[in-house]
């Protein structure tokens, strides 16, 4: 382990939550992994069909399980396996995303990208990217606090 | 220790009674409860797992069976799902027991009949078994059990002790169609059984509970054959959360099914507002 | 007035429709009329306490209206987006509706007030409206009265547009945190027709039904998003709100950001497709990665 | 019992005197913003945010003593095993302050349900912590009718005092032992009675009022109610209700709930208790898919019928206290007076 991440793992290590279509970013993601690319190792990869059986409850259920920020990623556009589904969750997310930030949820907790399965490097960089990210905005202890209110 | 906390329950032994109806058998984690623990024929308790949630069940064993209690359920829904998904040793909620119950003091010395449908034989169990171990109380004993095919039959090992009795006349029957190649029971819907397999109506008592639409067709057999509105019992199944007479889903015209029932006569039904 | 009763009496004596679904003075203001005789239907008015959004009554999940027979519904501009909206996403028939429009100079936000239209009390939807001659009716009653008067005071979603996010988080929470979870919001919406809703769901349960912060959080976001390009801004929700959480802000909002994006504005032409369940090749993906 | 006179002032010092001595208070006050501004009974930060000159706040009283949601246990889960951690029956000590009679007696009314042979703890406690000051009222509007039920804009029914305002504040009247204490304990507050008069004049014209609204002869209703569970008028009796259940949400007497589970992560949770109306499809709906009352107007039914007959049958009082508010708030316009209005002549009893 190198010195800069002995140093981060003592201060604040940020939970993040993965939403990831099965076809292109779930398989770069294990390509990242396969390649030994150096990624922060804190990421929770949820893997489902396609990014447009992302709902953005799941957003809403991983803030409320106590993450601090969530990724959602897929195929790039014209690559769905379902022809379809990224374009249709381009449009979906882009409403939640700023309707999220309506309500108060810093966009920056939250990073939406393609991926293919070719893309391990630039899964990384994702990872690294929004880690980096949330790590700057500290714990979102606003949210967490708020689903700990029991009335 | 409110009214809405439930008695701890380990599950001891599970039975599956066809592909979607399955039979716990519970017993208190608490000896001391235990003890202390009794409960009438006829009487209900709501069953809880914890993260699922509540649900009404009738107490399926009978009550001179001490030191556990029975619930057989069908997978309907989330609180049935979870239930399915427990193992033997694990914890369950139960709270009850609650409602009325079946006069047993007041039939002693007469016939019974009880009459089934489906998963409606649970409750009408209770009373069976109840009844049967109390056996020289009571003049003859028949049961009248349909289902809509074989593989829909509950308490299989029960049927086939009861039809070896001597002193317990049990006729089986499946709706025409559900019948397979070795089915030696009867073919028809429940009310044409009744009709022929029915007891004498003096003095008998007539126990019944199944489908809305068996018992709606039941009842006039029943009263054809003699049988006054006094005389025939049955449990109503309204959807209950509380048990305990407050949360008002079981209302139903002047009752509250979860305390002024579930029992009721048919007159008593007669009475209620078609509103269950 | 006595064009819409006359209409109504004629779409009734021929049979075309079995009821008509208007207004009608109450003993308590005005309010819904189901007007199924002929005779009755000098029962009808409209002025500008006729706030309802009388599309509702024409969802499929109204069993008890849908047994009613054919029906004719009364709409302002506003409320035909409802009968459009209901006929786009294929929940009615536009042939199973007649659509009496009326021409509308705003309503007040109060069916019970003395119906004089002031800058305090002219319904929120007012201040934008486009559609003061309704386009999707069959039949179109009433002289154009002249244009309502503009509210005053703050736009609230600007306000808060340039708050942070932490105060408008603070803000969110404290309006929040009266929700009761009674889902009239939902009850009383025109474009909630869902056989059965995300929130009553038990398997998996995505949104716990308790009234506690993290479950109105999430059941008005959720809502929020559903109605992304579905909302036609009646306000009826609004109404409805036994704890007034200011539902409208989060609605106005995400049909600006519908708009922006995607150049949408709620339509009252059942052919335009809805913008959310379409796509295009180049939508904007600013913000993707 | 005795009566006693609350300048203004004293009233505000009053609740920070409460307040001080670390009780809750709950009084009418201000909460939503821009045109959704109104009032809404709230525990108090501090007595200059009590209002009691804007009428009848938008929900009643009742989540006061019942709330939307409240947890009843909480388990966590161990392996096979179960732990239950109870939730405590007592409450803070509490002063409402500013009820109006037909919020005031409504925790009255729902006591018969809560402890007909199982007494609800929760609630009781609640109750037991709580004493009510209500405020006689100044006869509301068109859509009031308590009256008709039996109260009044001057009822003290369910109230430990009641304050009546006068010009020189509040007439205090001290109806009850708790009510007493109150006032015993914070004396230095209140004053010799002096305008019993001006109050009694106040009240009556309170009560011209509303009395024109509505009346009708509560036996002969419930009679007619018990016997016409089938009638052609119950037919189309909720055409125009959206089944939302903002009648039950702001009612102070509708008290029906259910009962639910909630996980915190995956080996803990809690059980909750919360608010629910039979003006909803899902409430009756059994697990087969069979429902008893399968659409609007046979649950509309049993709203009318469970308050005017039912209850009144079963625990002797008429379920509903004549607020008004499912009337005034009913986004479909969906009128109890009127109906009550329509029953009343039929069943020969209208006044």
């Amino acid at each position: 382990m190198s010195a800069t991440t002995t140093s981060e793992a003592k201060g604040f290590q940020p939970r993040i939550v993965a939403f990831v279509c099965n076809w292109c970013t779930y398989t770069g993601a294990d390509l990242a992994g396969t390649s030994r690319l150096q990624m922060a190792s804190i990421v929770r990869i949820i893997r489902l069909p396609c990014t447009g059986r992302i709902d953005p409850l799941f957003i809403i259920k991983a803030f409320e399980r106590g993450a601090d920020g969530v990724i959602v990623s897929g195929c790039h556009p014209a690559d769905c396996h379902y022809t379809a589904g990224n374009y249709h969750a381009r449009r979906r997310f882009a409403v939640a995303r700023e309707i999220f930030d309506f309500m108060g949820i810093d966009p920056r907790r939250i990073t939406f990208s393609w991926v293919s399965a070719s893309e391990g490097g630039k899964w990384a960089e994702v990872v690294n990217d929004t880690t980096a990210r949330v790590r700057e905005l500290g714990p979102f202890t606003a949210y967490r606090e708020m689903a700990a209110r029991t009335a | 220790m409110n009214l809405y906390q439930p008695f701890l329950m380990r599950v001891d032994e599970i039975i599956d009674e066809t592909v979607d109806t399955r039979t716990l058998k519970l017993s208190f984690q608490d000896p001391k409860v235990a003890e202390k623990f009794e409960f009438k024929a006829g009487q209900f308790g709501e069953y809880s797992v914890f993260g699922a949630g509540e649900c009404t069940f009738c107490i399926a064993s009978a009550p001179t069976r001490k030191g556990y209690i029975e619930c057989s359920f069908k997978l309907v829904g989330r609180v049935t799902k979870a239930m399915r998904d427990l193992n033997v040793g694990d914890t369950m909620g139960f709270r009850g027991p609650y409602g009325n119950s079946f006069p047993l003091e007041q039939m002693y010395g007469k016939s019974l009949v009880f009459i089934a449908g489906g998963i409606g034989l649970a409750p009408v169990r209770c009373v069976i078994w109840n009844a049967l171990d109390l056996r020289d109380k009571f003049k003859d004993v028949t049961i009248i059990y349909g289902a809509r095919s074989v593989g829909d039959l509950v308490y299989k090992r029960e049927l086939e002790e009861w039809s070896k009795r001597a002193d317990v006349k049990l006729w089986q029957t499946v709706d025409p169609g559900g019948e397979t190649k070795d089915w030696k029971g009867q073919i028809g819907f429940v009310p044409t059984i009744v009709e022929k397999a029915a007891p004498a109506a003096k003095d008998c008592y007539a126990v019944i509970c199944g489908p809305p639409v068996m018992i709606k067709f039941t009842m006039p057999v029943l009263e054809k054959l003699g049988f006054g509105k006094d005389q025939i019992y049955t449990t109503l199944e309204n959807r209950m959360k509380c048990g305990i007479g407050k949360c008002g889903r079981c209302n139903c015209g002047p009752v509250y099914v979860c305390k002024d029932g579930p029992v009721f006569t048919a007159r008593e039904i007669a009475a209620l507002p078609n509103d269950f | 007035m006595k064009a819409l009763q006359e209409l109504a009496r004629k779409l009734l004596e021929d049979k075309t429709v079995s009821v008509v679904i208007g207004y009608e003075e109450g003993p308590h203001g005005v309010r819904p009329a189901f007007i199924t005789k002929p005779d009755q239907a000098d029962r009808l008015i409209f002025d500008p306490r006729c706030v309802h959004n009388l599309a509702t009554f024409l969802s499929p999940r109204r069993s008890h209206l849908v047994t009613l027979g054919k029906k004719a519904v009364v709409v302002k501009g506003c409320d035909a987006r409802a009968v459009a909206g209901l006929v786009r996403e294929t929940q009615i028939k536009r042939e199973d509706v007649v659509v009496i429009g009326v021409r509308c100079g705003g309503v007040t936000g109060d069916p019970m007030g003395d119906g004089k239209l002031t800058e305090k009390n002219v319904a929120p939807r007012c201040a934008v409206c486009d559609v003061r001659e309704p386009k999707l009716a069959d039949h179109l009653v009433g002289e154009l009265p002249p244009a309502p008067p503009t509210p005053k005071g703050p736009d609230m979603v600007a306000k808060l547009d340039a708050m942070t996010p932490e105060e408008r988080w603070a803000f969110w929470q404290k309006e929040l945190e009266r929700c009761v979870r009674c889902h009239a919001c939902r009850e009383v919406c025109p474009m909630c027709f869902c056989e059965r809703c995300i929130a009553d769901k038990s398997m998996p349960q995505w949104i716990e039904s308790s009234a506690h912060p993290r479950a109105n959080l999430s059941w008005q976001m959720t809502r929020v998003l559903h109605m992304a390009g579905r909302c036609v801004g009646c306000g009826e929700c609004v109404r409805a709100c036994p704890a007034n959480i200011p539902l409208g802000l989060i609605l106005k909002k995400v049909a600006a950001v519908v708009e922006e994006r995607y150049g949408y504005r709620v339509s009252d032409d059942p052919s335009v497709p809805a913008p959310i369940g379409t796509y295009r090749l180049d939508d904007k993906q600013e913000f993707i990665l | 019992m005795s009566a006693k006179t609350l300048t203004q002032a004293d009233l505000t010092s009053l609740v920070s005197d409460i307040l001080a001595a670390d009780k809750r208070v709950v009084a009418p006050s201000l909460v939503g913003i821009g045109p959704l501004e109104h009032i809404e009974y709230r525990p108090l930060h501090k007595a200059e945010d009590m209002v009691l000159d804007r009428g009848l706040p938008k929900r009643s009283i009742k989540e006061m003593f019942f709330p939307p949601t409240e947890v009843v246990f909480r388990w966590k889960q161990k392996k096979s095993d179960v732990a239950i951690d109870e939730i405590p029956t007592t409450f803070q000590q509490t002063v409402v302050i500013g009820a109006l009679p037909c919020d005031a007696a409504a925790p009255g009314i729902v006591d018969r349900v809560m402890n007909w042979d199982y007494r609800d703890e929760l609630w009781n406690g609640r109750r037991e912590a709580t004493t009510i000051v209500a405020m006689a009222c100044d006869g509301g509007d068109k859509s009031c009718f308590c009256t008709a039920v039996g109260l009044g804009p001057e009822s003290s029914k369910g109230a430990d005092l009641l304050l009546t305002p006068v010009k020189a504040g509040y007439h205090v009247d001290v109806l009850t032992p708790k009510g007493e204490e109150l006032v015993s304990k914070y004396s230095k507050r209140f004053g010799e009675a002096k305008s019993a008069d001006e109050a009694k004049k106040y009240q009556e014209a309170a009560r011209k009022k509303v009395e024109g609204n509505l009346s009708f002869d509560a036996p002969k209703m419930r009679a007619w109610l018990e016997g016409n569970f089938e009638n052609e008028y119950w037919r189309t009796i909720a055409l125009r209700c959206h089944g939302c259940g903002t009648c039950a949400t702001m009612c102070p007497t509708c008290h029906c709930f259910d009962i639910v589970d909630e996980n915190e992560g995956v080996l803990a949770g809690e059980r909750r208790r919360n608010w629910d109306t039979c003006q909803t499809g899902k409430f009756t709906l059994h697990g087969s898919g069979h429902n008893p009352r399968h659409d609007q107007n046979a649950r509309f039914r049993q709203r009318v019928t469970h308050k005017f007959a039912i209850y009144p049958g079963k625990f002797g009082e008429i379920l509903c206290t004549g607020c008004g508010r499912c009337q005034r708030q009913c986004p479909g316009g969906m009128d109890l007076l009127e109906i009550l209005g329509d029953i009343a002549r039929m069943a020969g009893g209208a006044a």
